[in-house]
């Protein structure tokens, strides 16, 4: 489906749309806020509603999990929409549905995750560079060797890929790692998690958390016990955490970007490409939104100010 | 001035005219029986003068003043206590825990236990219950759950005390000195109606008796005028000439139960009993003999040792569908909790333990309705339709449809135990002559029972049990009251 | 009738009519698109199998909080199975339905296992289900190491879930004639079967019996344990038959979320239906309702385009509102 | 006493006592450290605290599902009103008091809708909070847009959750005196106070009664409503409570995912601990041993470092040999 057919749910709308500027109906799905990281996705989502209202009349739903989201993406397809911006919650079980919404010619925006089937544009981040670069930077600064503690998150593929990915530098180095604890991207499991592993390790040099939220968990519970605290990097570049960085705070010498306002650069992406007259079915746009490492240097750069997370 | 009193009350339930302008009126210090059939309006009646229910038309007055009970509470309040026909106690509280639901003493925060005790200790005393406090009601049989319930009843110490059918699950020693009891209310000045389907205690005891039919009142007689004839009369309607059916022995010598030597671990140490192929035959005992056990041992509800043999063969069931399979069925005494569905329909509970019958895939409905029909018309359950709910019965009728389920099962062998609880006269005589034509057909019953005069009445022979153990047996002319008594209390002749 | 009977019996109906009627007062372009009701029933479709065998099992007085693991569970084995199956070059349709006949063999088992936790363990039921909720769950993030279970079909697995008849006369909104899917017909099949079992059957008799007064059941000669288990098989067959009908839409079963939260959907479906939790009365058409009105209430969530945030409050306000209205009823 | 009898009355008892062993003979490097039994308490006190108050309540023949939203609430709630105070300059610790006194109203509010919707509403409990675990949580998430409330003290909220006695002779694992934060005292004196309602007070031998035979109770002039109404307030209690400790504990709450899946583990707790679900019976200091015994196993898992994939498998295992070995029990 090369180009796009004429729309054929609402005639009425779409064609006008796309001449004189009128709103664009677009549909956002995102996963429900479980977490601290999704919790910031459902942020964006909702300010890139507020920021584009004149421009848009955008519908933002989150799913509880894969399954859901495919029902609500099944709903968003009766309405007429232009454009559907998502977040696949399970990558390979969204693809069958977004393969259907293809055929019905809606501009496809995937953000961060990849389902296996081209879409109009794709805003990709990547878990395997956050566990790769992250891991890298603290077998550089342990100068090689070390033990450590490494959080995992919700059993999941972006859980997956990061953790294995700092597996492998961590293996491939001297640093040791102790133990791979379940924090759940969560504060409170990671603090309960690590009240127990304190126990149990008498020496920790550092920590890697896939997540900051877990690192202030970890952070709380090394505290209560009065143990040396050891500087830890987390992940996803959470407001707090960037504060600290940025002031020189020796427990977070850094960490690493994954902001959840990806979807919001995606929705206003898409605003721009439907502006610009771009159809549906043409060829697929990627973009990377690298990780980068935080550091005191450049953490303004990624500061904002009113982000839950 | 009467002390409580219905005046023209009628009331209806979905389909069903309970009472229909029934008046009544109690006076301070009498003892009032009320009596009728099954489903006569009596425990609705009740129900309407303890603030339970409410009227759908007529009023209740309180020393000739209306009231409108909006719950029991209030009755209470007023004086007025009743003990329900079915027993409305908590299994896991203790007696004296029961006794004091809803006025606990107080000490501090916290319940005054030893206060509790004492009291229920008191009040088991006057009604001659050998009972400890501290039991867990659940581990009481009926009962002794019903004298506790007589307990609890006389703590609020009312002025009227309602009670309905007390003594149906009473054995003769404990109904005895619940009679005597009524004496002591009544000469402390409370009045008490008492409901009963057993004339001779009513005749005994009341002072006037009220007959209702069909929701509708009928009569009050004083004392004098009371004798069972006439009562029976004016409840049925009808002459009831023969009351028992005359025992033409139909039973082959052929022994179709043999029990020997029957234990049930902490219940039964030695039952020894015979039925032969026709015969009906009674077993007599105490509350507590270890008649229930026995037979429940039997149909394989009970673990036990000893030797069974049936049919010829020696068994050992472990369930009551493989005793079900070779043809005994067991009616339980406990119609609330063992022997029905209350939540589901008089039909449903009638066909359930022959489901077989009506196909093993798909329903014949057809012929479980013919079934379901047959019954209610046999026995006469009194019910707008087959497909209400079993707990809006009356208890008789209850009752009724518990033996309906096992007769329908055709057993070879079917084992009663105490079927005419809360039964009518009327219908009673009718399921008298029912066992006797089956057993005539060649059906062989055990009837458990502990109304002498129904065992001596109906069976061939009675097996008497004391503390678990057969302690003798009577046929013919020796079934009399007195033997019977003296075997069963264990006091010699 | 009077109102207040008339309302319990009738309630869950009522209330499903009058949000219906709502959302199409309120949203006609939407709601006026038949596609819109055949995706209520096409979603639900799963969780609505589920809890059809679910009413049978809380009539019979039993519970299972292990639906949605084991349904996890049973796609993902069948899933691999099937791949194996296609690895080793069998004919597309013959994997698939390999798989398939893997699912329901592992869900059934998985039913039979619960059963008998409760009736020869003598587990109550929402400890001995509340511990596959756990077990199943864990096993199939075990095999699938924690993420996904792709299906190597091309197509045949995924045609399960899709065509179907075509409705003559009425167009979806892509204007060609609005398709059916058969996954739906399995459905209402499964709601007609249920209905017949526990109406026409000897069996659904004792399912009642039992959930009504155990104890009376055992006294009238009905094989308890053998009923409850045959409950929780058929909860098992419900969760094998939506295991496949999730695997096939998703071409693939996520270890993690698939299934999750079904045990909630599935129970609270059944109880707004009007079946009680205490058991021993239920009705399977309500149980349709009940997930045709869960289901309405996620549909109308996403077009009404209600804040995120408050969509909790608006579900929970739902459902109440639902039950309300059938008040009376015995607590369940 | 039988062996059966015995095991039924104290096997979650001997089923803890076990595990513990094992776990000392496997891994007594840490086992055997008193932080671990002091951790155990300290971790499970907020679901402790609520389990206890859910066992009242399941006794009462009612069960709610909304505790961990309404947990969530309160504490969001409590944070937010506590740092309107501080932003209007009060005193730190009165600051912290009245955000205490506002999580507790707000839980008791909670609870007694709960209890109002079950009583005069006549939903039954399960759906009437189902309502709750979906409104309250969504409300949560409203007020905090999603993501997390955190508090402006500097130390006096923590301070709640933080310090206590000092254990004499009992040394730490930094080789001071071990200390018992206040937290743990209040969890234990809230299990006394429960096993004193429930067994000493006239108001506990009436859960029991409605619990056990409601229409029993109803006869003896016993008001049903209000003895239904009081359990359900008891839980919101005790849910403010744990809210508190909660937000002490890490200074914030996160709306989405504080007390998350608390309604499962309080009731898991309950019935391991022997109480049964269909009301009338049960034991509060069974339920203390159902929480530690949950507890248990999770640390147990991080210790024994078993891979996230299987944990669910473990868990799930272990409550049902700990349930088996209490079998013959009533079914719940
Ligand atoms: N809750 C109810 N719903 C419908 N019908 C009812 C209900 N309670 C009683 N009835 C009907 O009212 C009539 C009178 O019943 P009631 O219990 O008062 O009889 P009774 O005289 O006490 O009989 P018994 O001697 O058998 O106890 C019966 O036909 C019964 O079926
Ligand atoms: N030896 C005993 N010690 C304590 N309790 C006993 C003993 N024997 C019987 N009981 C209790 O008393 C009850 C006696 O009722 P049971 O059914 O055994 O007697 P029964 O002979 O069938 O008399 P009925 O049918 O008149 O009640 C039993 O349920 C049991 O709990
Ligand atoms: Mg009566
Ligand atoms: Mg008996």
């Amino acid at each position: 489906n090369a180009a796009p057919e004429p729309s054929k749910t609402d005639p009425g709308t779409k064609p006008t749309a796309q001449t004189s500027g009128k709103k664009y109906k677009i549909g956002v799905s995102i996963p429900s806020a479980d977490h601290g990281w999704t919790a910031g996705v459902v942020y964006w989502a909702n300010e890139a509603k507020k920021e584009l209202a004149s421009d848009a009349d955008i519908t933002v739903v989150t799913a509880k999990d894969g399954e859901d989201q495919v029902k609500q993406l099944e709903t968003l397809a009766t309405q007429g929409l232009d454009a559907i911006v998502f977040l696949a919650y399970d990558t390979k079980s969204l693809t069958p549905e977004i393969k259907k919404l293809k055929e019905q010619g809606i501009f496809l925006v995937s953000v961060d995750r990849g389902v296996d089937t081209p879409v109009d544009m794709f805003l990709a981040g990547d878990n395997k560079q956050f566990g790769k670069i992250s891991a890298e930077y603290i077998v550089k600064k342990l100068g090689g060797k070390g033990k450590i503690l490494v959080y995992r998150g919700i059993p999941c593929q972006v859980d997956t890929d990061r953790v294995d990915a700092a597996n492998a530098v961590f293996k491939a180095s001297g640093v040791e790692v102790l133990q791979e604890l379940v924090g759940k991207w969560d504060r409170q499991e990671a603090y309960k998690v690590t009240q127990t592993a304190l126990l149990k390790y008498p020496q920790i040099d550092a920590i890697w958390a896939g997540d900051d939220d877990m690192a202030l968990g970890v952070e709380k519970a090394f505290k209560e016990a009065n143990r040396t605290q050891p500087w830890m990097l987390g992940g996803a570049g959470m407001q707090d955490v960037v504060k600290r960085v940025k002031a020189n705070d020796p427990v977070f010498p850094a960490d690493t970007t994954y902001p959840p306002k990806m979807i919001n650069d995606a929705v206003h992406a898409c605003v721009e490409a439907l502006k610009a007259g771009k159809k549906a079915g043409q060829a697929q746009e990627n973009k990377t939104i690298p990780c980068e490492l935080i550091t005191p240097e450049n953490a303004d750069k990624f500061t904002y100010p009113d982000s839950p997370f | 001035m009467a002390r409580l009193e219905a005046r023209n009350v009628s009331k209806s339930y979905p389909g069903v005219l309970a009472l229909d302008g029934v008046s009544i009126a109690f006076e301070p210090g009498e003892i009032h029986g009320v009596i009728g059939e099954n489903g006569a309006g009596k425990s609705t009646l009740m129900k309407l003068l303890s603030g339970v229910e409410r009227p759908t038309e007529g009023a209740i007055l309180v020393e000739d003043s209306e009231v409108h009970w909006h719950g029991v509470r209030e009755s209470i309040d007023a004086g007025v206590v009743m003990i329900h026909q079915e027993l409305n106690l908590v299994g896991t509280l203790t007696v004296a825990e029961n006794i004091a639901l809803g006025r606990e003493p107080r000490k501090g925060l916290a319940l005054d236990h030893k206060s509790a005790r004492e009291t229920a200790k008191r009040l088991l005393t006057e009604v001659r219950a050998d009972i400890s406090p501290d039991t867990m009601l659940e581990d009481l049989s009926i009962a002794g759950q019903q004298l506790v319930e007589i307990a609890k009843a006389l703590s609020y110490e009312a002025k009227v005390l309602i009670m309905d059918e007390p003594t149906a699950v009473l054995s003769e020693r404990e109904t005895t000195a619940l009679l005597d009891l009524m004496e002591r209310l009544k000469s402390r000045g409370t009045t008490v109606v008492f409901i009963s389907h057993i004339l001779e205690q009513l005749i005994q005891v009341c002072d006037r008796i009220t007959v209702l039919r069909d929701g509708q009142f009928v009569a009050t007689l004083p004392k004098g005028e009371c004798d069972e004839a006439t009562l029976a009369k004016l409840m049925v309607g009808r002459e009831l000439a023969d009351y028992y059916p005359t025992k033409t022995p139909s039973w082959k010598e052929e022994v179709v139960l043999d029990v020997q030597g029957l234990q049930v671990p902490g219940h039964t140490k030695d039952v020894n009993f015979q039925v032969r192929r026709g015969e009906i035959v009674g077993i007599a005992g105490l509350v507590g003999a270890g008649r229930t056990e026995a037979a429940e041992a039997i149909v394989g509800l009970r673990k036990s040792a000893g030797s069974i043999s049936y049919e010829g063969k020696p068994v050992h069931f472990t369930s009551p569908r493989q005793a079900l399979e070779a043809g005994i069925a067991y009616v339980s005494e406990d119609r609330k909790l063992l022997g029905l569905h209350l939540t589901r329909s008089v039909g449903e509970n009638i066909t359930l333990a022959n489901l077989r019958a009506y196909g093993s895939l798909l329903l014949d409905r057809k012929k479980e309705q013919q079934h379901i029909e047959h019954w209610v018309k046999e026995i006469q359950i009194k019910v707008s339709s087959p497909d209400v709910d079993v707990q809006t019965l009356s208890g008789g009728n209850q009752q009724k449809v518990s033996l309906s389920k096992w007769l329908d099962t055709q057993p070879k062998l079917l084992v009663l135990d105490e079927p005419t609880r809360g039964v009518d006269v009327g219908t009673k005589s009718e399921i008298y002559y029912l066992v006797r034509k089956l057993a005539a057909e060649g059906m062989t019953f055990v009837v458990i029972s502990s109304e002498m005069p129904e065992l001596i009445g109906l069976c061939d022979r009675t097996v008497v049990l004391r503390e678990g153990r057969t302690v003798g047996e009577l046929t013919g002319e020796d079934m009399t009251e007195e033997k019977m008594m003296m075997l069963v209390a264990g006091v010699d002749a | 009738m009077k109102f207040g009977p008339f309302m319990q019996k009738w309630g869950v109906l009522a209330a499903f009519l009058v949000l219906l009627g709502l959302n199409i007062v309120m949203q006609p372009q939407v709601f006026l698109k038949p596609d819109v009701l055949r995706n209520l029933f096409s979603q639900n479709c799963g969780v609505g199998i589920i809890a059809v065998g679910m009413t049978l099992l809380i009539v019979s007085g039993g519970i299972d909080l292990s639906v949605g693991s084991l349904m996890a569970l049973a796609g993902g084995v069948g899933i691999m199975v099937m791949n194996k199956s296609l690895e080793g070059h069998a004919p597309e349709m013959m994997a698939v339905w390999t798989g398939v006949g893997a699912s329901i063999l592992v869900s059934v088992a998985g039913g039979l296992v619960n059963g008998l936790l409760v009736t020869v363990g003598r587990i109550a039921p929402f400890v001995a289900t509340l511990g596959g909720l756990l077990a199943y769950r864990s096993l199939t993030q075990a095999i699938a190491d924690g993420s996904e279970i792709a299906s190597k079909s091309t197509g045949g697995l995924e045609s399960l879930a899709g065509a179907g008849l075509p409705l003559p006369f009425i167009m979806g909104s892509n204007h060609k004639p609005l398709m059916v899917q058969w996954i739906i017909f399995v459905f209402l099949l499964a709601v007609v079967a249920a209905t017949f079992l526990l109406e026409r059957t000897p069996f659904g008799r004792r399912l009642v019996a039992v959930g009504a007064n155990e104890k009376a059941a055992v006294y009238a000669a009905v094989s308890v344990n053998a009923v409850k288990l045959g409950a929780y098989a058929i909860v098992g067959l419900c969760v094998g038959i939506a295991s496949v009908i999730g695997a096939a839409k998703l071409n693939s079963i996520s270890s993690s979320s698939m299934g999750a939260f079904y045990e909630l959907d599935a129970i609270a479906a059944v109880v707004i239906g009007g079946t009680s939790l205490s058991g021993g009365r239920g009705r399977v058409w309500g149980t349709l309702i009940g997930v045709l009105l869960l289901g309405m209430i996620s549909t109308m969530l996403v077009t009404a385009n209600v804040s995120i945030y408050w969509q909790g409050v608006v579900k929970g306000v739902i459902i109440l509102l639902a039950v309300l209205i059938q008040r009376g009823q015995k607590a369940a």
